[in-house]
């Protein structure tokens, strides 16, 4: 393969690469986009009961340009997409997607013979970072989905892992 | 000239009254669930995504009747079974759930008759990989009891 | 000179060479660009110097007005108006005379020269310091010597007021 | 009240709202022209999360078709899933048990709280204050709990089976029930002192964008739009559906028509809804919840039918043409935010962008449920 | 160092104010919408003050009258750009321009 | 009573309508669907509805009033509607494939408690379906019928603004046809 | 002369380590303030009670990539943020944290504060225009004519305090408010002379200085339900960090000048501490009010807001301003 040929950088700033990773993976500010069911349980998951901002994930900022991780929070229906894709486009490097929900996954219970108007997942047109299942899932998976992306950033899981009984 | 006055102290007075409201909101402890460090119980009805049920010996209930395949409206669910020779009912061979077409609907388990599936209790999935949720349910039943 | 430049003094011949350059390239924004709004900014720019050589000049008061009426005022409002008319930029500098920049090249020029030259060949009776930057003097001189002045800025704010609302209010109407 | 104003169209530019823009719900687009910060025309963009509900039916079975209808309008599941119920219950003359239609009318009526309390949340938001939105997601989280203790879900329930319901209730449920409608009393009163009497939100809310009864005629809306305009159109009582002729409750009507009376009507209707709550406990029958045989493969026969229930936002409407077949032939959704939204154009010309936001907040709008 | 005590000379003030009116000259001339001249003439009007203040500053017997004048000439410029802008904006809407060039109709 | 005046009004309107009602009307509900023989395909012959006014139980079917008529008598009927203080509930389609034809329904409420709801309904042929708009009476016909349009391909003749509604923009299938294929 | 600029110059380095220190811990107190009304306990989890949440977004903005949107126009789009965090700055250098402690102590203190503030103004005219962006536009157009409509009464009620202390030094302000919290400017009782409105003035300043700082519930240039983000929605990564650290160095500088004027400044009601920490704890109060104001209330509109200014601030100022001429003259 081509891509294991590349030569690493001369100096590396390992340190200094840790640091920068953990700003980031710690201060996740998701673009207020709400498109569905889903939606409603991510407010909830920014809402008192389970509090997104005691990982620094609250701020949600209405301009993709000042957002670090998009949640597709439902359907994604064929008109919607190429907004989407502009969204996802304005928003700064460095830059996560979460799919969740069953629809931004699969398009979920939507996708059937026939279909004509919706988009089957969103990793068709985006990169999509983390798979959060349910319909919609709870706001406990959300907070999960975020820790783990923080885990993919980092390498880090920071917290333990809640296994449901 | 009364009602320019009276106006602006009845509205002063609506802030402050909010602002009292919210002061005492300041002081009272919070109700947040911390939640990797604490969690809820689910409830007993809690709908997750479904787990075959086994039986005594630790084979799952289900006799292949596909009635939660035909029930699902999303068609989440693909099971097969075959014959073993000698035996009269059929053995599931296979029994793949779809989770990420699922819509939690209970259709499945209220379609069984043979009371084969249950919710499980899982509510906090999330990874990054989409194929996670491609669950070999007979798989986890057997990882489950052994 | 490394020695002069790290002394107080030194520090405070910079910075007024700074302010000094600061003015100039505002100006040559502000009098130069194609943009208009551009040339706001060159403008505020300039602005801020010649508040700095006010300052200089020990009126700090006076480099307060500056800035507060043609920072926060006037290039506020002129970026108002900028806005409200939104002219065509392209079509501006396509001059029907192409004369028109040299000429006021030209023209520039020789007033600047003049100007220049006057200020450079006389010679100037140069006074002891007797502005001391106090505020006081100027309020006082402003209420007695001057009060003439204080009166005409009255007036002439006041009517600047009125004018602007009487000819704002006619636009709309139309 | 915002008279409207003489503009002049060739000093406008076009605003485009959305689809994605934090007042709007969801996604949904308004092509505003905009003279300065009046709006002169807006045209809405609808369509952007339509979820083909209706092609779907004819895909799928009559029992299939239940989830979606919970995913029609998340906030208010219950009602939504209620109204195809009823409708199919009609159709095949289905009998349902007391008991199964009184836990019904128990959960709606939740559900409708909740609903509401998520509007109040958001048109607050909308009008920028924030922590009222904190406190509705924390007493909506009750319900939830509750709804989640018998349903399993928190949001989209599929709790009603065609002759009854999915699981009986418990004694934990009443409990919890009765406990939450003591704490949801008490913060309606704080939402009263905080909100409602706010001399901000009154001067925001109070003649803004007036609804007439005419208007409301011709663009169908229904609702509380059309009970903040002064008219008695509830479909619980104008035609009684389920056990609601048993349930002492008024319908609050306001007739100041702006946004403070669409305002005013939702505060109001959690009060009454939980006024039905407590009454629907009381009575509650014992019996079973599931008639004797349940029944497996619905057809409905040939014909023509439509069924309509009060949902958060006005009146459901459902039609469901058959051919006899497993499969309805066609299955219409009347949606009430479908038309509440339409009027939305006409209305607001000459408002305030700010009014205009605050208007569409009133209007409590779920997108996925006026594009289905 | 000469050039870091030119804070001290009169000269260079004359100079930085002589070259401001210079590009409020040019701007004067070369501009051609009334915003453009409305923001030359307050080069101008800059350039002008420098002097006032400098003179006050270094050979007037009055300690305040350069001072006094200067903001005379700030309220002046203020009034100048209340009136002038409010006029190009009445201008604009009726003409829909700010060109000088557009502006013939006036002329009777 | 509501349904009485309407319906009289209904029938001094349409006056084809007006002799024997009652017979109509048991004509009319024998022949309402194609039975579900004719479905299967047994039956080669489609009965077709006749245009005519239905008296309908309401515990039934959910209306009270059922009114079939052809295109051009829309106008008329909703105008009276409208004049009678009706609301308009929703505009749809229904694609009679087997019969050629496209069904246009509408239906109509009463905001007080003189209840009635009227369904008016009126069919089209399938290759040129074309309908008067109602817009001009109800507004808010306008989305309703733009959806229809999206969804059948119903033409509403006068329509201002007759563009895709839920469907992109540049959309030009009719996924609610029969013969629909994504 | 040499001297003052050396001390600006060290004093500007100083205010501008106080401001970041500042801004970036007030964006916590605003989250953890925001939380605890809420019923959250806000950031938590990265270090002690989310301490490092700060240093953390800083790390992140400052990596984040710069985006500079096509179409823009560039030098502007560059220079506001600067412009809108750098005035802001110097005010600072004029501001007396106590009797000993104030960086460069000026006879028009006062008014250089508000020079510098009408600065931002200009800033976020230019960061709206230059966006290409509507929304941003007219959110700049909105802050500036808020900016600008609030200016009269904040100006007409600091006359009064300058007319009662007779200056326009900040420490001269402060020191004829000493001797006791009676005889700060809020209350009716001082320099022996009965004022029923300074109350309301004080009151008033208040307001206007959260018109003046953007803040909610007069925020209307960053309505988010309408703005989007308003005059910052095309600014990403420091850009964007900027204009944040500004809005609450800007909400520092209006605290510091409500206290001086209004709230004796270090003057100590009763002397258990040192003067600067009663000058940090009157506006480090203040800020707390500024936050719980802003998660109490809902936004204003721009006409509620204009009528607001010229029907009631406005009208009680100056009467405030003429009775207060008044009664100096007379007594």
């Amino acid at each position: 393969m081509g891509t294991e040929n590349i030569p690493s950088a001369l100096v590396q700033f390992a340190s200094a690469d840790k640091l920068i990773n953990l700003g980031r993976a710690n201060s996740l500010w998701p673009l207020t986009f709400g498109i569905a069911c889903c939606a409603i349980e991510m407010m909830a998951a920014g809402c008192a009961r389970f509090d997104l901002a005691r990982f620094g994930a609250e701020v949600f900022r209405p301009s993709p340009r000042q957002s670090d991780v998009m949640i597709v929070a439902g359907t994604i229906s064929k008109k919607m997409a190429p907004g989407i894709k502009t969204l996802y486009d304005q928003m700064p490097e460095p830059k996560w997607v979460i799919a969740m929900g069953n629809c931004a996954i699969s398009g979920g219970p939507f996708v059937f013979e026939g279909q004509y108007g919706i988009i089957e997942g969103a990793d068709q047109f985006l990169p999509v970072d983390i798979y959060i299942p349910g319909c919609p899932p709870r706001p406990e998976a959300l907070i999960e989905g975020i820790i783990e992306l923080e885990y993919k950033i980092t390498g880090w899981r920071r917290w333990p892992k809640v296994t449901a009984e | 000239m009364y009602r320019y006055f009276s106006e602006i102290f009845s509205g002063l007075w609506s802030l402050i009254v909010g602002m009292r409201i919210t002061l005492v909101e300041f002081f009272k402890p919070n109700i947040t669930l911390h939640y990797p460090h604490q969690t809820v119980k689910m409830p007993a009805r809690y709908r997750g995504h479904i787990e075959l049920i086994a039986d005594e010996e630790g084979k799952p209930r289900c006799v292949v009747c596909g009635m939660c395949e035909k029930a699902c409206p999303s068609g989440c669910i693909t099971l097969e079974g075959e014959k073993p020779e000698g035996s009269k009912k059929k053995v599931l061979t296979s029994y793949k759930l779809d989770f990420t077409k699922c819509s939690l609907c209970g259709s499945c388990v209220d379609s069984c008759n043979f009371g084969a599936v249950e919710y499980s209790k899982e509510y906090n999935l999330a990874s990054t990989r989409k194929e996670d949720y491609h669950f070999d349910l007979l798989k986890r039943l057997e990882d489950r009891h052994s | 000179m490394i020695q002069t430049l790290t002394t107080p003094d030194g520090l405070v011949g910079i910075i007024f060479l700074f302010m000094v350059v600061v003015t100039l390239i505002g100006g040559l924004v502000a009098s130069a660009s194609e943009r208009l709004v551009r040339a706001v900014i060159g403008l505020v720019i300039s602005f801020v110097g010649v508040a700095g050589l006010y300052y200089f000049l020990n009126s700090p008061f006076i480099a307060m007005m500056q800035v507060l009426i043609y920072v926060g005022a006037v290039a506020v409002a002129i970026s108002f108006a900028i806005m409200l008319a939104a002219p065509e930029e392209k079509k501006k500098f396509s001059p029907t005379n192409p004369l028109t920049g040299p000429l006021g090249l030209i023209s520039a020029a020789l007033l600047t020269s003049g100007l220049i030259t006057i200020a450079l060949k006389t010679t100037w009776p140069i006074m002891p310091k007797v502005n001391n930057g106090s505020v006081k003097i100027i309020g006082i001189q402003l209420l007695t010597n001057h009060s003439m002045v204080f009166e005409l800025i009255s007036i002439v704010l006041l009517i600047a007021i009125l004018g602007a609302l009487v000819i704002a209010r006619g636009g709309r109407e139309h | 009240m915002t008279e409207p104003i003489v503009l002049q169209p060739d000093e406008t530019f076009v605003l485009n709202v959305g689809p994605q823009h934090p007042a709007t719900h969801g996604v949904l687009r308004v092509k505003m022209t905009m003279d300065g910060e009046y709006i002169y025309n807006a045209e809405t963009v609808i369509g952007y999360i339509h979820r083909m509900h209706e092609k779907m039916a004819e895909n799928r079975t009559y029992s299939q078709y239940l989830p979606n209808l919970s995913r029609l309008d998340y906030l208010s599941a219950m009602a939504y899933s209620h109204g195809y119920v009823l409708a199919v219950e009609k159709a095949a003359a289905i009998e349902v048990p007391e008991r199964a239609e009184y836990i019904r009318a128990i959960t709606v009526e939740l559900n409708r709280i909740s609903s509401h309390l998520v509007w109040f949340g958001a048109f607050v938001l909308d009008l920028g204050g924030f922590s009222p939105l904190m406190y509705a997601f924390d007493d909506r989280e009750q319900i939830l709990d509750l709804l989640e203790g018998i349903t399993g879900s928190r949001l989209t329930y599929c709790y009603f089976r065609f002759g009854g319901i999915y699981n009986d209730i418990d004694e934990d449920f009443i409990q919890g029930t009765r406990q939450f409608i003591k704490r949801m009393r008490k913060a309606l009163k704080m939402y009263r002192k905080l909100v409602t009497t706010n001399i901000i939100l009154i001067k925001r809310l109070k003649g803004i964008a007036p609804v007439s009864v005419d208007m409301c005629q011709r663009y169908g809306a229904t609702g509380p739009v059309a009970r903040g305009s002064g008219i008695n159109y509830d479909v619980r009582k104008n035609e009684p559906y389920s056990v609601y002729s048993d349930f002492d409750f008024d319908v609050p009507v306001f007739t100041e028509c702006d946004a403070y009376a669409r305002y005013n009507v939702r505060m109001e209707e959690m009060e009454q809804s939980l006024r039905i709550i407590e009454q629907g406990l009381d009575k509650l029958p014992d019996g079973p919840v599931n008639p004797e045989k349940k029944p497996k493969a619905i057809k409905l026969p040939p014909g023509d039918y439509y069924s309509t229930v009060e949902a958060g936002r006005g009146s459901f409407g459902i039609r469901i043409v058959s051919d006899g077949d497993k499969n309805p032939y066609r299955l219409k959704l009347r949606t009430p935010t479908f038309s509440n939204m339409h009027l939305f154009d006409e209305a607001c010309r000459g408002m305030l962008i700010a009014d205009a936001l605050a208007f569409m907040g009133s209007l409590d709008l779920v997108i996925p449920e006026m594009d289905r | 160092m000469p050039l870091l005590t030119l804070h001290n000379s009169l000269v260079t003030y004359l100079v930085v104010g002589a070259l401001l009116f210079g590009m409020g000259v040019y701007g004067m001339v070369t501009r051609r919408t009334l915003i453009g001249m409305l923001i030359a003439a307050e080069l101008l009007l800059a350039g002008a003050s420098i002097n006032f203040m400098a003179f006050n500053r270094f050979t007037a017997p009055d300690p305040a009258f350069g001072q006094i004048f200067t903001l005379f000439i700030m309220a002046i410029a203020a009034a100048e750009a209340a009136i002038g802008l409010s006029i190009i904006v009445a201008f604009y809407r009726h003409y829909k321009s700010i060109d000088t060039d557009d502006a013939v109709q006036l002329k009777g | 009573m509501i349904i009485e005046t309407v319906t009289s009004q209904l029938l001094e309107l349409f006056p084809e309508y007006a002799q024997a009602t009652e017979h109509v009307v048991e004509i009319v509900a024998l022949e309402e669907q194609p039975s579900p023989e004719a479905k299967k395909g047994k039956k080669e012959q489609l009965v077709t509805r006749q245009n005519g006014l239905k008296n309908c139980s309401y515990d039934a079917c959910g209306y009270h009033l059922d009114l079939q008529l052809s295109t051009g008598q829309l106008l008329a009927a909703t105008a009276l509607l409208f004049k009678n203080g009706f609301f308009l509930e929703t505009i749809t389609g229904v694609d009679w494939i087997k019969e050629k034809q496209l069904e246009a329904v509408y239906d109509f409420s009463r905001y007080d408690f003189d209840l009635c709801r009227v369904v008016v309904r009126t069919r089209v042929p399938r290759e040129n379906p074309a309908i008067p708009t109602i817009t001009g009476i109800y507004s808010g016909a306008s989305w309703h019928e733009r959806e229809t349009h999206d969804f059948f391909g119903i033409k509403f003749q006068g329509h201002p603004h007759l563009i895709p509604l839920l469907l992109p923009e540049d959309a030009d299938f009719h996924p609610l046809l029969k013969d629909f294929k994504a | 002369m040499t001297l003052t600029f050396l001390n600006i110059f060290i004093a500007v380095v100083i205010a501008i380590a106080f401001v970041a220190a500042n801004a970036a811990y007030l964006v916590w107190c605003e989250r953890k303030g925001a939380g605890f009304i809420q019923r959250r306990p806000g950031p938590t989890e990265n270090g002690l009670w989310g301490l490092l949440q700060p240093p953390v977004d800083g790390i992140k903005l400052m990596t984040k990539q710069l985006m500079i949107p096509g179409g823009v126009d560039k030098i502007v789009f560059i220079i506001a943020p600067v412009l809108a965090m750098f005035p802001t700055i110097i005010s600072f250098v004029t501001i007396p944290f106590s009797d000993q402690i104030v960086a460069h102590n000026m006879n028009i203190g006062l008014l250089m504060i508000f020079v510098f503030g009408s600065m931002s103004a200009m800033a976020l005219l230019m960061a709206g225009w230059s966006s290409r962006n509507k929304f941003a536009m007219i959110s700049s157009v909105r802050a500036v004519s808020q900016a600008v409509a609030y200016e009269i009464p904040m100006l007409v009620t600091t006359i009064t305090v300058v007319m009662i202390a007779g200056s326009m030094d900040l420490m001269e302000i402060v020191h004829k408010q000493g001797g006791g919290f009676w005889h700060w400017n809020i209350w009716p009782l001082q320099n022996g002379l009965f004022n029923v409105l300074m109350p309301f003035s004080f009151l008033i300043f208040f307001i206007c200085s959260l018109a003046e700082t953007n803040r909610a519930p007069f925020d209307l240039g960053e309505a988010e339900s309408e703005l989007v983000a308003g005059y910052h929605t095309e600014y990403s990564s420091m850009g964007f960090g900027l204009f944040f650290m500004g809005e609450y160095a800007n909400i520092v500088i209006g605290a510091c000048l409500t206290t001086i004027l209004f709230l004796g400044g270090w003057d100590c009601p009763f002397g258990l501490f040192p003067g600067v920490w009663w000058f940090l704890l009157k506006i480090y109060f203040l800020i707390f009010t500024f936050i719980w104001i802003r998660w109490t209330f809902p936004r204003t509109t721009i006409y509620s807001l204009l009528n607001l200014s010229w029907k009631v601030l406005i009208p009680i100022s100056l009467f405030n301003l003429l009775l207060t001429a008044g009664l100096l003259k007379v007594f």
